[in-house]
């Protein structure tokens, strides 16, 4: 079984389990379980946006989180100011993506890189967040919409059908959209990763100054993944504004920005499919610490084990220590060292180079 | 004029704050490359170590100065021999792994000493300038420092303990060479960093208060500052915190803490636009 | 005369007090193969860095076909036909061997076209067989070869080869002295090489560097029985 | 081929949709008793608010279970610890209202969170009480509010602590909405009162360097200071300011000092003969209280640190809904709204506490404290006050409808 067979497999089986999701889900599922399932998959949307930029692109980008803030925040006050929301939908992923394409330029055509690329994209989140964060004040507004400082926006106008702003789209609208989108994007990164594009960003990934020998602009292309990631992540924000009609500054917080590294190490860099299950795998985790909460009484194990911060943590570290590479490569090399001895494991789930094809 | 003076001590606490924070973080991060996140628990478990020690009844000064950095020093030892050191040289898993560990200390503090916030009040009372009154503490924490800067400088140059730290962050041969297990000379300096934080942490218990979620406040800030420096460890850190303590604090008088803040992250940002080595890389080369 | 198809003029690079290159005034005619020797240091490869836009001179400049590249971009001087093969293999070690000559390949030809030049080097090169290995797995001999099909796979006009012979067999020698032979049909090539044996089966024309400046350019068999170079170079090897 | 491949389908998608349950099938539910949620902070920054009030609301449910429940059933509490998340919030009160059906939600702790929990229990038809102090104007039928708002105590401490330090007053706020808010009540009355607010200086929660503060303070000279500071982190600014030894020559006030237990945190050097002004105290010598104090050491330790004005909100919070459910005679979310809104009131260890109808706010008795050596010394009682800044803005008998949080102009 070649690469391209195990890719094609592959394929098919997300792309069965996506759809059976995306159908059987609000059939099978209560309404409470499809509202949670649908902020995973919003959640799932922006740990796609870093698989891409960092896993792929290999830039750390610690402020990930900015763009996810500024969609949403974009999404919220141009909804209020316009009440129709297709051109706020736009606008929420097109800002994010400007902002990106500016600080992208500061950032590659500056030559910063590494870990001072990640201390620059985090300072920015954190610009943000205590700027948003001390609008409390009434004098603070854009247009009609208030930017309420700490306590954010609430009451966000949900999306609906273009053109018709009375028809809304219902709660199982949205998980429908989400999860929708969620395929899309993951899809459609596929087929941006198997272009000649996809190809040359992995190749500055392993070796920028070769690439550039080669004749290629690594500034240019590192500046168009950051913007493409800064857009999905625009885009997350705005359906994560509609989910919980809410947004609020703790959303460029630091917490934020490091949980989504998190998701992507975990499920595995150089994936897609891992940081989406990464991601989904440890917000149904802290969700599930959260529930029934055993206080007072009860022993001190439950305690211990309510005690959401602490699990958390062991787990993580836990992880690291245990599966380094990441879940997805982690199987996957346990997968093909049965098909055959050679692994390919740092662009496992790319599709092989676009030869011998057509 | 008096409240000129008062600005000067203002700043110069700052500076001193933020070196503090930050001291631990760079030895750590400028030597062995290990970006830990759990750095501000660091400093938070510090402050507990120095409170739990005066509610013992061990005098104020004994708590912060060596309860807190022996304490915390043997938490970082423990850390670093039983996660770290699988670690070296992969910079993305230290730090999922200290953000994991960050959260854990967070959540094992809470289960231990509740999560409302503790402290001591600080000791020295306060003094005046003219028609103003300012705590004399501020001065100690400025102090305190100079000595820990001036210390570690000292150390890493003229002892044989900081050639062979510096030493084996360029290649682990030499101290080899010298006779020392390269995984001590880490273990050890690991230990040193959290002791630091330990310390600063112990030492602005009073200031500041502490409480699980307090490390927060600090990583981000440590680590940019850190950054800012570039790899000499002192003067990087030194010149970094002179540079963010006296903006941010110039911006807090002018306006309000918010735009302070802001001030200080925007200027870490052209920083390392222009210096992208951190100021030392430019400046100080091949210093410490 | 027509123009040469490489000039630099009084080429200087400074690192703080270090004159790692200074005042190198070289010419490269097209089409033409020329080796440059001298002992470690003597500035080969920080001149190959200017060539190539990885360090911009100190003073000084680079003229290739006439234009003045000295401050160009890297990835400009590469589009513009300079290709170089660094000392130590510089290579994509995640990707496989026929990805590695793709992305080098694709740069230059459309899909359809690329495909059929990768086939084609891949053969020239011999790793056929290994097309789907990862580069990062090869010894390191298939990893220079590999090196050298990206570099010529962009089909530049001028290629700079890093000590191609370090590290090989005597086999590997002699295949790839005549693999640099039969590129110089149709390229110019400079080649940065110690080994004598390997210089005399592909040069006519040598430089010889020496702290950072050129000591005498004469073809092989003068510079063989200059007692300078024995001094500086040969006699070095003679005597470790 | 194609029978394999709809056989796979078929596989594939009952093992992911059974994955998915089994996830939530952990869960339980427990249709012969009435649900109740709480929402609370167990974890993260604002913790320290949140685990008295869910112990306060542990108490008061195991207390109506031993009384025999409410209408014949028993109650079960679920807690849930939303982790200072904003977006866990939102997801547990869609879980407490579509899942755990719940009753009745109690929770909430900052404006933010109740904002965020507001509109998914009003989309999912659930009844739910904030029980904090807040900032007021909070004008929905679906929801009660039982902590007190500015009118209802900065009316009374303003004049009170000007009349015994001066007029001039310097104001150091949380920057957010509670502290805005309030800080405008504050200079209201101190104008009303003949007095003038020198300044009005706002804090981001996270700040804990408060020196440039302090001197600009002493730089203006006010009689005394007014602190809105909130949370863990402002507490350094009581210390810092002790130590610049500043607590000796300006007096201050403060009605969100102490609500964090900031009075036994830190040293009574550090806050004695701070002025606060609250409905509950620990230490209210009435039998209500004296009896209430003793079952909660009973049952949370005798060294429980002190009884906060948010957990004795949250107390009351749920006698007033139980009050409610009682008359009603059912949990039917509308007939026990209505059965509330017929001003029902409780004998509660704050005093006599009464819905307030057409604000769905409380009537209650305030009380101003001194801080002395840890303890919270009463000084005096305002009984019965209403929430007049809501009440200028909102009336829910008028119109029902109304659903929204009013910023109150004057």
């Amino acid at each position: 079984m070649n690469a391209r067979a195990r890719n094609l497999a592959g394929l098919v089986l997300v792309a069965i389990i996506g759809l059976a999701v995306l159908f059987l889900t609000p059939r099978l599922a209560d309404l409470d379980t499809v509202l949670e399932l649908t902020v995973y998959m919003v959640m799932a949307i922006l740990a796609l946006s870093l698989a891409l930029v960092w896993g792929y692109g290999g830039i750390l980008c610690f402020g990930q989180s900015a763009f996810f803030g500024l969609g949403a925040y974009t999404y919220a006050i141009a909804m209020f100011n316009m009440g129709e929301s297709t051109l706020p939908f736009l606008l929420a992923i097109a800002l994010p993506a400007a902002f990106a394409a500016l600080l992208g330029y500061f950032i590659f055509y500056g030559r910063i890189s590494d870990v001072y690329l990640g201390v620059i994209t985090l300072t920015v989140t954190l610009i943000l967040f205590n700027s948003v964060n001390s609008t409390a004040g009434p004098e603070f507004h854009i247009g009609v919409a208030k930017l309420g400082g700490f306590n954010g926006i609430p009451g966000i106008p949900s999306l609906n059908f273009p053109g018709d702003k009375n028809a809304t789209i219902d709660l199982e609208g949205m998980f429908y959209l989400s999860t929708a989108i969620l395929l899309a994007t993951y899809f459609g990164l596929r087929l941006l990763l198997a272009s000649r594009f996809g190809r040359i960003i992995v190749g500055i990934r392993e070796n920028e100054r070769r690439a550039e020998l080669l004749g290629y602009d690594p500034r240019a292309y590192k500046l168009a993944t950051f913007t493409i990631g800064a857009a999905l992540a625009g885009l997350a924000g705005c359906l994560f504004a509609n989910w919980g009609s809410f947004v609020s500054p703790t959303i460029f917080g630091l917490a934020q920005s490091a949980q989504i590294i998190i998701w992507v190490i975990v499920g595995g860099r150089g994936t897609l499919i891992g940081p989406i299950i990464g991601c989904i795998g440890i917000q149904w985790l802290s969700a599930f610490l959260g529930a029934n909460q055993s206080t007072g009484s009860g022993s001190p194990w439950a305690a211990l084990l309510s005690n959401a911060p602490l699990v958390l943590g062991a787990i993580l570290i836990a992880f690291v220590l245990l599966v380094p590479k990441g879940l997805v490569p982690t199987l996957g090399d346990w997968g093909q060292a049965l098909l055959r001895p050679r692994v390919r494991e740092r662009i496992a789930d790319a599709a092989p180079m676009p030869v011998g094809e057509e | 004029m008096d409240f000129v003076a008062l600005l000067a001590i203002q700043i110069l606490y700052a500076i001193a704050s933020l070196a503090l924070i930050s001291i631990g973080l760079a030895i750590i991060f400028g030597m062995m490359r290990v970006i830990n996140l759990a750095h501000g628990e660091f400093l938070m478990l510090g402050g507990y170590a120095a409170i739990v020690a005066t509610s013992h009844g061990i005098s104020i000064w004994i708590a912060m100065l060596v309860v807190a950095p022996v304490v915390v020093g043997i938490i970082g030892i423990i850390v670093e021999r039983t996660i770290i050191r699988f670690l070296y040289g992969r910079i993305i898993d230290t730090m999922l792994a200290t953000w994991g560990l960050s959260l854990f200390l967070v959540g094992l503090t809470t289960a231990v000493f509740g999560n409302t916030t503790v402290g001591i009040s600080a000791p020295l009372g306060s003094f005046e300038i003219g028609a103003y009154r300012a705590s004399a503490y501020t001065l100690f924490v400025i102090a305190v420092a100079i000595v820990v800067l001036a210390g570690v400088f000292s150390v890493l140059r003229w002892t044989r303990l900081g050639l062979i730290a510096r030493g084996t962050m360029q290649n682990a041969n030499m101290a080899a060479a010298l006779g020392v297990k390269p995984p001590r000379v880490y273990a050890v300096t690991f230990g040193i960093g959290a002791a630091l934080s330990g310390l600063a942490g112990g030492v602005l218990a009073p200031v500041s208060g502490v409480f699980p979620t307090i490390g927060v406040a600090y990583v981000a800030k440590s680590f940019i500052t850190v950054i800012g420096g570039g790899a000499a460890i002192v003067s990087g850190t030194a010149s970094a915190s002179a540079l963010f303590g006296t903006v941010n604090q110039i911006a807090t008088f002018a306006t309000t803490p918010v735009f302070g803040e802001v001030a200080l992250l925007a200027a870490a940002i052209v920083l390392i636009r222009l210096l992208p080595q951190g100021i030392s890389g430019r400046f100080f080369r091949r210093g410490i | 005369m027509e123009a040469p198809l490489l000039e630099t003029r009084d080429l200087s690079m400074h690192f703080g007090g270090v004159k790692a290159v200074r005042n190198v005034n070289f010419t490269l005619a097209a089409g033409e193969l020329r080796c440059l020797i001298g002992p470690n240091g003597a500035g080969k490869s920080t001149f190959f860095k200017m060539l190539t836009g990885q360090l911009q001179p100190t003073h000084g400049a680079v003229l290739f076909r006439g234009r003045d590249i000295s401050h160009a971009q890297a990835h400009e001087i590469a589009r513009l036909g300079i290709g170089i093969k660094t000392q130590v293999p510089s290579v994509f070690d995640g990707l496989s061997v026929r990805e590695n000559i793709w992305l080098s390949a694709s740069r230059i030809h459309p899909r359809g076209r690329a495909r059929a030049v990768v086939d084609e080097m891949l053969e020239r090169i011999g790793l056929a067989g290994a097309a789907q290995r990862l580069v990062g797995q090869l010894a390191h001999g298939q990893r220079q070869w590999v090196e050298l099909g990206i570099v010529l796979a962009t089909d530049p006009q001028l290629i700079l080869l890093d000590e191609p012979a370090a590290g090989m067999t005597h086999e590997e020698v002699l295949r790839t002295a005549e693999l640099v032979r039969e590129i110089n049909r149709s390229k110019a090539l400079i080649v940065v090489e110690h080994d004598m044996q390997f210089i005399r089966m592909i040069a006519k024309q040598v430089t010889v560097f020496n702290q950072g400046g050129v000591l005498v350019e004469d073809n092989i068999e003068n510079i063989m029985r200059n007692p300078l170079v024995r001094d500086i170079y040969l006699g070095k090897q003679a005597a470790a | 081929m194609k029978v394999n491949r709809r056989e796979f389908l078929h596989g594939a998608s009952m093992a992911t949709v059974a994955a998915g349950m089994g996830t939530f099938a952990s869960r339980a539910r427990a249709a012969d008793m009435i649900n109740v949620a709480g929402l609370h902070d167990l974890s993260g920054g604002l913790d320290i608010y949140g685990k008295p009030m869910v112990d306060a609301l542990t108490l008061a449910v195991e207390e109506a279970n031993t009384a025999g429940g409410l209408l014949g059933q028993q109650i079960k509490l679920i807690n849930h610890d939303t982790q200072s998340s904003m977006q866990l919030y939102t997801q547990f009160a869609q879980q407490a209202a579509l899942k755990d059906k719940v009753a009745v939600v109690h929770g909430g702790i900052t404006s933010a969170s109740r904002e965020v929990i507001r509109p998914v229990l009003d989309k999912f038809k659930t009844l739910y009480f904030y029980n904090t102090q807040y900032e007021g104007g909070v004008c929905d039928r679906d929801q009660f509010d039982t902590g007190v708002t500015p009118a209802q105590t900065v009316e009374k401490l303003v004049p009170y602590a000007m009349k015994k330090w001066g007029k001039k007053v310097y104001v150091v706020a949380a920057d957010y909405n509670y502290g805005q808010i309030t800080s405008q009540w504050v200079k209201k009355y101190v104008t009303e009162n003949g007095g003038e607010v020198s300044s009005i200086d706002f804090f981001p929660l996270d700040v804990t360097n408060f020196g440039p503060t302090i001197s600009k303070i002493q730089a203006a000279k006010p009689d005394f200071v007014w602190s809105a500071l909130v949370g863990g982190a402002h507490i350094s600014f009581y210390r810092q300011w002790a130590a610049a030894g500043m607590r000796t020559s300006i007096p201050m006030a403060s009605t969100t000092f102490a609500v964090g237990n900031e009075h036994i945190v830190l040293s009574p050097e550090e806050c004695n003969g701070m002025l606060v002004c609250y409905n509950y105290f620990q230490d209210l010598k009435n039998p209500v209280n004296q009896a209430f104090v003793e079952r909660f050491h009973k049952r949370f330790g005798a060294d429980y640190p002190n009884i906060t004005e948010l957990a004795m909100g949250t107390y009351q919070g749920f006698l007033l809904w139980a009050a409610g459910v009682k008359k009603a005679g059912s949990i039917d979310r509308l007939k026990v709204i209505e059965a509330l809104e017929t001003g029902i009131n409780i004998d509660a260890p704050s005093g006599l506490v009464t819905i307030d109808p057409p604000t769905h706010h409380c009537v209650l008795d305030v009380h101003i404290a001194e801080v002395k050596d840890k303890k919270l010394n009463v000084l005096e009682d305002f009984a019965q006050q209403k929430p007049a800044d809501t009440a200028a803005v909102c009336d829910l008998i008028k119109n029902p409808n109304d659903n929204q949080q009013y910023v109150i102009k004057f």
